[in-house]
């Protein structure tokens, strides 16, 4: 699996309601190696699924990014409105599409998550 | 590979620049390779992928696919999967800076360098 | 590509598109006219300096060759346009000798500077004052 | 002594680098039509660009990132890549321009036909970027180009009424004939002729040329506060000759030696030779960085080693880059089209794509993961806000303008 086939896949809740695209994979050093995975291995522990790529990927998300003022409220509201969905509350992977196993109401939100 | 606890593709590692042990600079994390392991659970982070044929998809759309046909034409016998750096050879990770544990001489992991090195460059006088 | 495109497409804006108004042929007659007095401007200042001794190089001969073929450029495309009625037409005829004049006392220069005669130039430079003066009396009366 | 010395050189590259084609004839244009009252374009152009400058050169010496790295990093890969084609394009029109305006200077020294020159010139830019090496490059025509001071020598040697000129720069109006339109068309001119993309990418990849780090972060203030204004008023310095001697004469540039006209009118031969000279070198410098950035930009996109500091073979594809860069301008302005109408035209299509460039720099100069405490300035961002808003401003009516005034006729 590569992460393109993830990031920008469209994400629907368990009753079919668009989440969604997938902005961010989010990794853990937990569990058992594998075959090149070198040590620590690295396991997917959640994907973030928002709207609005754009606040992301500049990086309004996670960093500590200091201004400039009218640009930091903007993204930051744009980004609080991610989700964060995790591993184990995956139905299936389908290509560009990922289905839940759960309720959207059911997810956390992104501002709650500590990285 | 050494990159903390927790981080996240895109803080960490999507599009970052890069450097060998020698610090020379070999490419972008074009894409990732994640592996389902045998005994179920979440999938692991086994590779960083770079080259033509990795940024390709990632591109999308027709230029994608021109531009990891270039790849594929230079990769040995028309392997379409990308060059592949396994994490045991991936050393430090900061949020500024990806080093390898290898020189990238060892990788032979940028054909289109070699390639236009010695049919182009490497012919002009004072290259 | 869009570079390419906007540059052509910039570089034809000067000659592009029939004129229908009335109004739209007087602006490019004073465009014209703008242009050929902005020529004899830049020869006069150009030769009047060479002949003091304050030129260098070859820029004497170009500026007096690129005046030149500005106004005589600027003349024919506006020759190439059709008046749209008769009072366009007289103005046109009123117009259109003096332009050419102007162009030709610029050839004139050109030549007089490229075989090098200080008369000739002088006689030459001397000629451009009729039509600059001309010029700028029609250009006033177009655009007034 | 031997600092001094630095700081002095440093700067004297700044004020070379910062006037290429784009500044001498829009400079010489708005000043022969408009008199002074275009100088605030040039002043607010000079301030956004010393500003974003220092901010492209912090982050190039702080996080060691030069400016597409930063693009590719915090755009993502599609939106990179469209603002990539969009450098590239853009800088290419630019290098032509800066190829043909040499050959034109060339044509005015000479009296050869510039088309004549356009693939010699072509040779040597290639050669600089070939060969020669990265501070014999900045530092020789920077000081060449220097030459250029002859337009502010000329100012005190007409008969220049500063009162009036004076007069001209704090109470701006729009002559008559011209309208606003075709006003506010010159002031993107102007605009775009300071705040060249291809010079940021340039100053934060050569930055990282001369390997910077936090140490030289004085120096390089020092070189962006005080070279780029002094740049900037020297194309207030030729936009006020051309105001003092040509727009009584109601000349409307078109060539560049009209350009030249007032430092001949002024100090005669000598001045004029000078003035061709500086000319020469500044257009010459300018097209081997607008290659170089194209280099620069398409290395640093796709991770590939870049930068003069290799050999040629160590950095294959940068070389192949600016190479075909080269060759593809050339065949540009061999197609006999005006290299002035070339460069009016890319000036401002260059204010249209500022906002792609210099965006993300404003962003990241914020960042503390990459900054550390050298993140920007309350004051700094304040004022760098407000530059953006005008540059987006700037760029969404500069398209319009191209079309509305036929690029300005």
């Amino acid at each position: 699996m590569r992460a393109v086939e993830l990031i920008g896949a469209a994400v629907y809740d368990s009753d079919g309601v668009p989440v969604g695209a997938v902005r961010d994979l989010f990794f853990e050093a937990v569990g058992g190696q594998v075959p090149d995975s070198g040590r620590p291995a690295y396991r997917l522990r959640a994907l973030e699924c928002g709207a609005v790529g754009l606040a992301h990927r500049l990086g309004y998300g996670h960093r500590s990014i200091t201004g400039p003022w009218p640009l930091t409220v903007l993204m930051q509201r744009l980004v609080q409105n991610s989700l964060i969905v995790g591993w184990e509350q995956i139905a299936a992977l389908g290509t560009g599409r990922v289905d839940l196993a759960v309720r959207r109401d059911q997810l956390r939100w992104a501002q709650q998550e500590e990285l | 590979m050494d990159a903390g606890k927790r981080f996240s593709a895109d803080e960490m590692l999507l599009d970052r620049q890069i450097f060998d042990a020698d610090d020379q600079p070999l490419g972008k994390v074009d894409d990732l390779e994640l592996t389902l392991p045998d005994g179920g659970g979440p999938p692991v982070l086994t590779a960083i992928l770079c080259g033509p044929t990795a940024l390709g998809p990632r591109i999308g759309g027709r230029i994608g696919q021109w531009w990891a046909a270039v790849g594929r034409r230079l990769r040995p016998s028309d392997e379409p999967y990308p060059n592949r750096i396994p994490l045991d050879q991936v050393g430090k990770v900061d949020s500024t800076r990806l080093t390898l544990t290898v020189s990238r001489d060892v990788l032979d992991a940028d054909r289109m360098r070699d390639w236009t090195r010695d049919h182009i460059i490497g012919r002009i006088p004072g290259a | 590509m869009l570079c390419a495109l906007l540059v052509s497409a910039a570089a034809a804006g000067g000659c592009a598109g029939p004129t229908v108004t009335d109004g739209g042929y007087r602006a490019k007659t004073a465009g014209m006219l703008g242009d050929i007095s902005s020529s004899l401007a830049t020869a006069q200042l150009a030769v009047g300096l060479d002949l003091k001794g304050r030129m260098a190089l070859a820029l004497t001969d170009e500026s007096v060759s690129q005046a030149e073929s500005d106004a005589s450029s600027s003349e024919s495309s506006w020759e190439t346009r059709q008046p749209p009625s008769d009072a366009m037409l007289a103005l046109h005829d009123r117009i259109s000798g003096p332009a050419q004049d102007a162009v030709s006392a610029l050839r004139k220069l050109r030549i007089a500077v490229r075989r090098g005669d200080p008369d000739a130039i002088r006689t030459a430079l001397d000629g451009l004052d009729e039509p600059a003066a001309v010029i700028d009396r029609l250009s006033r009366a177009v655009s007034g | 002594m031997k600092r001094v010395f630095a700081l002095a050189l440093g700067v004297m590259t700044a004020i070379g680098g910062f006037v290429d084609v784009g500044n001498l004839v829009t400079s010489g244009i708005t000043g022969a039509r408009f008199g002074m009252s275009l100088t605030w374009a040039i002043v607010v152009g000079t301030i956004a660009m010393t500003l974003y400058g220092e901010m492209a050169g912090r982050v190039a010496a702080v996080a060691r990132r030069p400016v597409f790295h930063i693009i590719r990093e915090r755009l993502g890969v599609r939106t990179a890549l469209v603002n990539l084609l969009a450098f590239v394009l853009l800088s290419l029109l630019t290098l032509a321009a800066e190829l043909g305006g040499v050959a034109l200077v060339l044509e005015l020294v000479t009296g050869i036909n510039y088309l004549v020159w356009v693939p010699l010139i072509a040779a040597a830019v290639w050669l600089i970027v070939w060969r020669m090496s990265f501070s014999v490059m900045e530092n020789l025509f920077g000081v060449l180009g220097l030459c250029l001071v002859v337009f502010v020598v000329a100012l005190f040697v007409l008969p220049t009424d500063w009162g009036s000129l004076w007069h001209g720069v704090t109470h701006p109006w729009v002559p008559p004939r011209e309208g606003h339109p075709m006003y506010l068309f010159y002031a993107v001119s102007l605009l775009g002729a300071c705040l060249v993309p291809y010079q940021v990418v340039f100053f934060s990849s050569g930055g990282r040329e001369e390997h910077w780090t936090p140490k030289n972060l004085t120096e390089m203030r020092f070189n962006c506060v005080v070279g780029f204004p002094l740049g900037g008023l020297l194309s207030i310095a030729i936009m006020a000759a051309a105001a003092v001697v040509l727009q009584p004469l109601q000349i409307n540039v078109k060539h560049l030696g009209q350009v030249a006209l007032p430092v001949a009118r002024a100090l005669g031969p000598v001045g004029l030779s000078i003035a061709l000279v500086g000319f020469a070198a500044a257009l010459l410098a300018a097209a081997a960085e607008c290659a170089l950035s194209i280099g620069y930009s398409v290395g640093q996109f796709f991770g590939w080693s870049w930068g003069k500091d290799r050999r040629p073979r160590e950095a294959p594809r940068f070389h192949l880059v600016c190479l075909v860069a080269v060759i593809a301008a050339t065949a540009f302005i061999l197609t006999s089209i005006d290299p002035i109408a070339v460069t009016v035209v890319s000036v401002v299509l260059g204010a249209a794509a500022v906002p792609l460039t210099y965006f993300p720099v404003l962003v990241v100069a914020n960042d503390r993961d990459y900054m550390g405490g050298r993140v920007n300035r309350r004051w700094s961002n304040a004022l760098a806000t407000v530059f953006l808003v005008l540059m987006v401003v700037t760029s969404i009516a500069a398209i319009p303008l191209i079309f509305f005034t036929k690029a300005g006729q």
